[in-house]
């Protein structure tokens, strides 16, 4: 496996996925400036978190005309595996290769603690080595992560199956009380139609070492590899 | 020239600033505050002095950045250059 | 060159005394141009030039063998081992938090983060001392809701973790918040850069924001050199721009690691004036400034306005002669505005021109350490005598002790800082182990066993009481919170917040806190490497507390075994260690129940002090302890209700 | 009664996203825009009939919470409640 870390003008956890694919899971991976075009030769490109351009504007909204967003468009069109982590997933909406947009979280506030997620689809190839329904406890750190979507979208994502994370209780109930910034559905993650792009916005490279507190994030990269 | 640009939410879309700057002013004792809608307010100064050119390129900025056509709409007005905004 | 005419008005609304002035002369061997004055009326304030503390300051230790940098330079650094280093400082932005406090908060973190990353370090973590008056006030909590947000939206934009801090409410500073940064960056010995400008005939880079009218301190008056407009246009607020400070942190970074420079430094309070003059006296040398080239804001700005600017995300750089090409690419991928505008001479002489008019011609030295020093008058303050008339036989034993733990539980200096900590991401970077809550943050170092350990604390209800005492006991709490955790107490960066240094009673607290914070450092090997004073901070012209706050850093030879402070499992056994008496003065128990700031702190024991800490280091060591926890304000019964409920997966009961 | 708010910065008080967001312009090829500023939008709903009452209150509510006198201005319009915004 061939990993590709975009780094954008602002990013910030460029240096934790780069960490975690190379140390952990021992894979080989690249930084990928802004201003580049991808060459061939990768398998998955990671957009890392971070508030690139500063979130000025709107979350993500400036990184989307990046160079290198046409050449990640044209590698998504042609199957490639595209992750999206929090900063990472609002480019991704803003860039259109995702459905849906990014508000403010309901309480206005920046959010940092560890969050129950519930793995719901565990059939694209970032959650293989889920088991459906599996709860997890991943950090999330944002403040613009309540997921809108329109009523059709909404729709479509059911019926595809496209809602990969859903925040939830510690025991999996799927409630307002367990929605941490107002999200519809619970949305925490959704894939595109052929399951190869996943946007995310809690932060499994923060959780993918025991000494960090769990290793429950470990499993969205190391699903990608046999 | 100089342009002023409204970016606001379309109908339907929660907005969660105003809907909390709405509760905290009736906690503040403002009665009769039925909605707050909140939105972004550009001023925008153009080279171009041809109102039909300047109209053009704000149609393609507003699109393109200054809005996400997935929730918000915009509003634009152009005003020649000596108005003082 | 001279410009307006100086009179005795002008000197005085630049804060400069008629001999500080004549001094100015004499230096110059003529009058000053107005353009000089600004320039030594800043170089020379309280702010700058440390006039009326530097005797005081003399007197704290800053030697050891693990000492790399102390006091002096942008920050200080300590070795941990392995050929790493520990870069730290702590910064206060208390007056600019009160005007506005989310964008003087965030500009506080802004400037702090530069201080590190122009050492060549890349920070790793941001800590920050937060005091308010009255929660109960709608102002109060307007200032801390703001105050916390700009915290949390800048070091979350840099992608620098907010790991730990404290937040106290006391009345004292209803109109005077304190806002105090810590920041901590982590560099290989041998990528160590010093702020100075060495190297004759180098380049002198200025990169980051334009130059503004915003924050031009000093005289604030009509003249030719200020008209009315341009005061009118002069912001007293600046505003921070976390974005442009993130592509100064990678490309300084880069410049560092490529070895193009030979020096850097943040354009701090007085801008361009502090940073060029500082860099040039350090390295004995000179600089010559041509202020057209400088990048501006506004236009028709006059020399006196560029060199007192404050504009904010803004470094000098002074590149090798010859790499130019390298440096302006390293500028341009980061999309950094910069310009070359100025070369190092060997002159030793601060020169600032515009095309071929000179407006000012100073010896750097005499700038940077050419203040006359004060010794104040220092006078013990009447409020103490009556303070210390207090016999707790008269406090009533409480009807409800279960009410009386769940008031202190409940009191706002007490209760848990969760909805703050919240608002800062403390996790980028995957190396926090130890998460805000515990008693200290700690940290571990990639590709290496070692963990670093941070805190920051401060008492200032004990300095009223006994600023002496009161000292000693926050460097006592700081060694503990890092013992309790299983590190090992290195050094210390001070924040010292006082009122009014020329109230002889002030200047007492301010005295007899050194002399305890140095008396204390002393006994526990942890020297002062880094620090910042700030005076004149006063609620309804009455001095705040003296409110010193204590940063320090220590070191874990091995990660895995640091200690977390909330209870593991039943069963496990509960020890006290240390002299068990009992002191009620300056107590949180005393203030919350029964309104009370009266008698002397507890006594401190230095030598059993350092045997708590020897005796705590060595458990850890033997990963004999499932946790240990601090005990500070509300004692022993709010320690252990605090160890209980810690850890919301796994709420334990204590019997005692 | 309808009204629109328009909270800008002050002038001379930097503003990091306007510049950022003239800089973004300008890399994607939208040449002669020549300055940004951003500022917030507000579309508020009030009870009130009377147009002297309605802009009193609109006053406090700009004063108090929309804007933050030190760095910011404010301006509004009230509009008859059948004007479709």
């Amino acid at each position: 496996m061939k990993y590709g870390v975009v780094v954008f003008p602002g990013s910030n956890w460029d240096h934790d996925c780069y960490h975690v694919v190379k140390h952990v899971l021992r894979e080989s991976v690249e930084y990928l400036w802004h201003e580049k075009e991808i060459t061939n030769g990768f398998d998955c490109l990671v957009l890392p978190g971070g508030f690139s351009y500063g979130d000025y504007l709107r979350a993500g909204a400036l990184a989307m005309f990046s160079k290198i967003m046409r050449s990640v468009k044209d590698f998504a069109d042609r199957g490639g595996l595209v992750v999206g982590i929090c900063n990472g997933f609002q480019i991704l909406l803003e860039a259109g290769l995702l459905p849906g947009a990014m508000q403010r979280n309901k309480t206005l506030k920046f959010i940092s603690k560890f969050t129950p997620v519930k793995v719901v689809n565990n059939a694209i190839p970032f959650t293989r080595k889920y088991q459906a329904g599996e709860v997890l406890n991943i950090p999330i750190a944002h403040a613009e992560g309540n997921y809108f979507a329109s009523d059709e979208t909404l729709k479509r994502l059911r019926d595809n199956g496209q809602i990969v994370f859903q925040y939830c209780s510690p025991e999996g109930e799927i409630d307002g009380a367990s929605n941490p910034n107002g999200s519809i559905d619970n949305i925490a993650g959704i894939c595109n139609e052929k399951g190869n792009v996943l946007g995310m916005m809690p932060h499994p490279e923060r959780c993918a070492e025991l000494i960090l507190g769990n290793d429950h994030g470990l499993r969205v990269f190391s699903s990608l590899s046999s | 020239m100089k342009a002023k640009v409204y970016v606001t939410l379309k109908e339907g879309v929660l907005d969660p600033q105003g809907k909390t700057i709405r509760h905290a002013l009736n906690n503040i004792g403002f009665q009769g505050v039925n909605e707050v809608r909140m939105g972004k307010y550009f001023e925008i100064r153009l080279d171009d002095q041809d109102q039909e050119a300047a109209s053009e390129k704000l149609k393609r900025i507003c699109h393109e950045m200054l809005s996400n056509p997935v929730i918000e709409n915009y509003r634009f007005e152009i005003l020649p250059e000596k108005v003082d905004l | 060159m001279t410009e307006t005419r100086i009179t005795p008005q002008i000197i005085a609304q630049h804060g400069l005394t008629e001999e500080e002035y004549q001094k100015i002369e004499k230096i110059l061997g003529r009058e000053p141009s107005f353009t000089e004055l600004g320039i030594f009326s800043v170089m020379w304030s309280e702010h700058c030039s440390y006039k009326t503390s530097k005797p005081i300051l003399d007197r704290f230790p800053t030697k050891a063998p693990w000492v790399l940098q102390g006091p002096g330079e942008n920050a200080g650094i300590v070795d941990i081992g392995e050929g790493l280093a520990v870069v730290m400082k702590v910064e206060s932005h208390n007056h600019p938090s009160a005007i506005e406090p989310y964008q003087g908060a965030a500009t506080g973190v802004g400037g702090i983060l530069r201080d590190i990353f122009t050492m060549g370090a890349r920070p790793i973590a941001l800590l920050n001392s937060l005091r308010f008056g009255d929660l109960r006030e709608a102002r109060t909590r307007y200032l801390f809701e703001h105050i916390v947000s700009g915290i949390a939206d800048y070091g979350n934009c840099m992608g620098v973790p907010t790991v730990g801090g404290e937040v106290y409410f006391e009345d004292c500073y209803r109109d005077n918040p304190l806002v105090n940064a810590m920041c901590v960056g982590i560099i290989k010995h041998e990528n160590i850069v010093k702020g100075s400008a060495s190297g004759v005939g180098n380049p002198v880079i200025y990169v980051g924001s334009t130059t503004g009218l915003d924050g031009i301190h000093g005289a604030t008056f009509a003249s030719e050199e200020l008209s009315e407009a341009s005061a009118a246009k002069r912001p007293n607020v600046q505003i921070g721009d976390p974005f442009t400070e993130k592509l100064l942190l990678e490309a300084s970074l880069e410049l560092i690691k490529k070895g193009l420079l030979t020096g850097i430094q943040d354009m701090g309070a007085a801008g361009l004036t502090s940073s060029s003059s500082e860099m040039a006296s350090r390295a004995g040398n000179g600089i010559t400034l041509n202020l057209e080239k400088v990048p501006r804001r506004e236009a028709g700005m006059t020399p006196y306005e560029i060199m007192l600017s404050e504009s904010q995300e803004r470094m000098l750089v002074v590149g090798k002669a010859g790499c130019e090409r390298e440096i302006e690419a390293i500028f341009r991928k980061w999309d950094l505005q910069f310009a070359v505008i100025g070369e190092v001479t060997d002159d030793g002489v601060l020169r600032i021109k515009e095309g071929d008019r000179i407006y000012a011609e100073i010896p750097a030295e005499a700038l940077t350490d050419g203040a006359p020093q004060y010794r104040q008058v220092s006078q013990v303050p009447a409020y103490l005598e009556e303070l210390h008339h207090f016999d707790p036989e008269q406090i009533p034993q409480p009807a409800d002790y279960n009410k009386v733990l769940i008031d202190l539980l409940t009191s706002p200096s007490i209760a848990s800082k969760e909805w703050v900590y919240e608002q800062y991401d403390h996790l980028v970077r995957t190396d926090t182990v130890v998460l805000p809550g515990s008693d200290a943050a700690v940290l571990r170092i990639k590709d290496s066993e070692l963990g670093i350990a941070l805190t920051i604390d401060g008492n200032a209800r004990y300095l009223y009481l006994d600023p002496g005492t009161g000292g000693k006991s926050i460097i006592c709490e700081a060694a503990r919170n890092l013992a309790v955790s299983g590190a090992r107490p290195l050094a210390v960066t001070d924040c010292l917040n006082f009122g009014n240094p020329l109230k002889p009673e002030v200047f007492y607290q301010f005295e007899r806190a050194v002399d305890g914070l140095s008396e204390a450092c002393e006994a526990l090997r942890t020297p002062v490497i880094s620090g910042n004073v700030s005076f004149y901070n006063e609620s309804a012209n009455e001095a705040i507390y003296p409110t010193p706050t204590i940063g320090m850093v220590g070191v874990l030879a091995d990660v895995s075994k640091a200690v977390t402070a909330w209870f593991r499992q039943a069963g496990d056994l509960v020890y006290l260690l240390g002299r068990p008496d009992c002191h009620l003065g300056g107590s949180e128990y005393l203030k919350t129940i029964h309104g009370k700031v009266a008698g002397a702190p507890p006594p401190v024991d230095l030598t059993s002090e350092l045997k708590l800490i020897e005796t705590l280091l060595l458990l850890a060591d033997k990963r004999i302890l499932n946790s240990a926890h601090d005990l500070s304000d509300g004692g022993l019964a709010v320690a252990l209700a605090e160890s209980c409920v810690m850890n919301k997966n796994n709420i334990l009961g204590a019997e005692i």
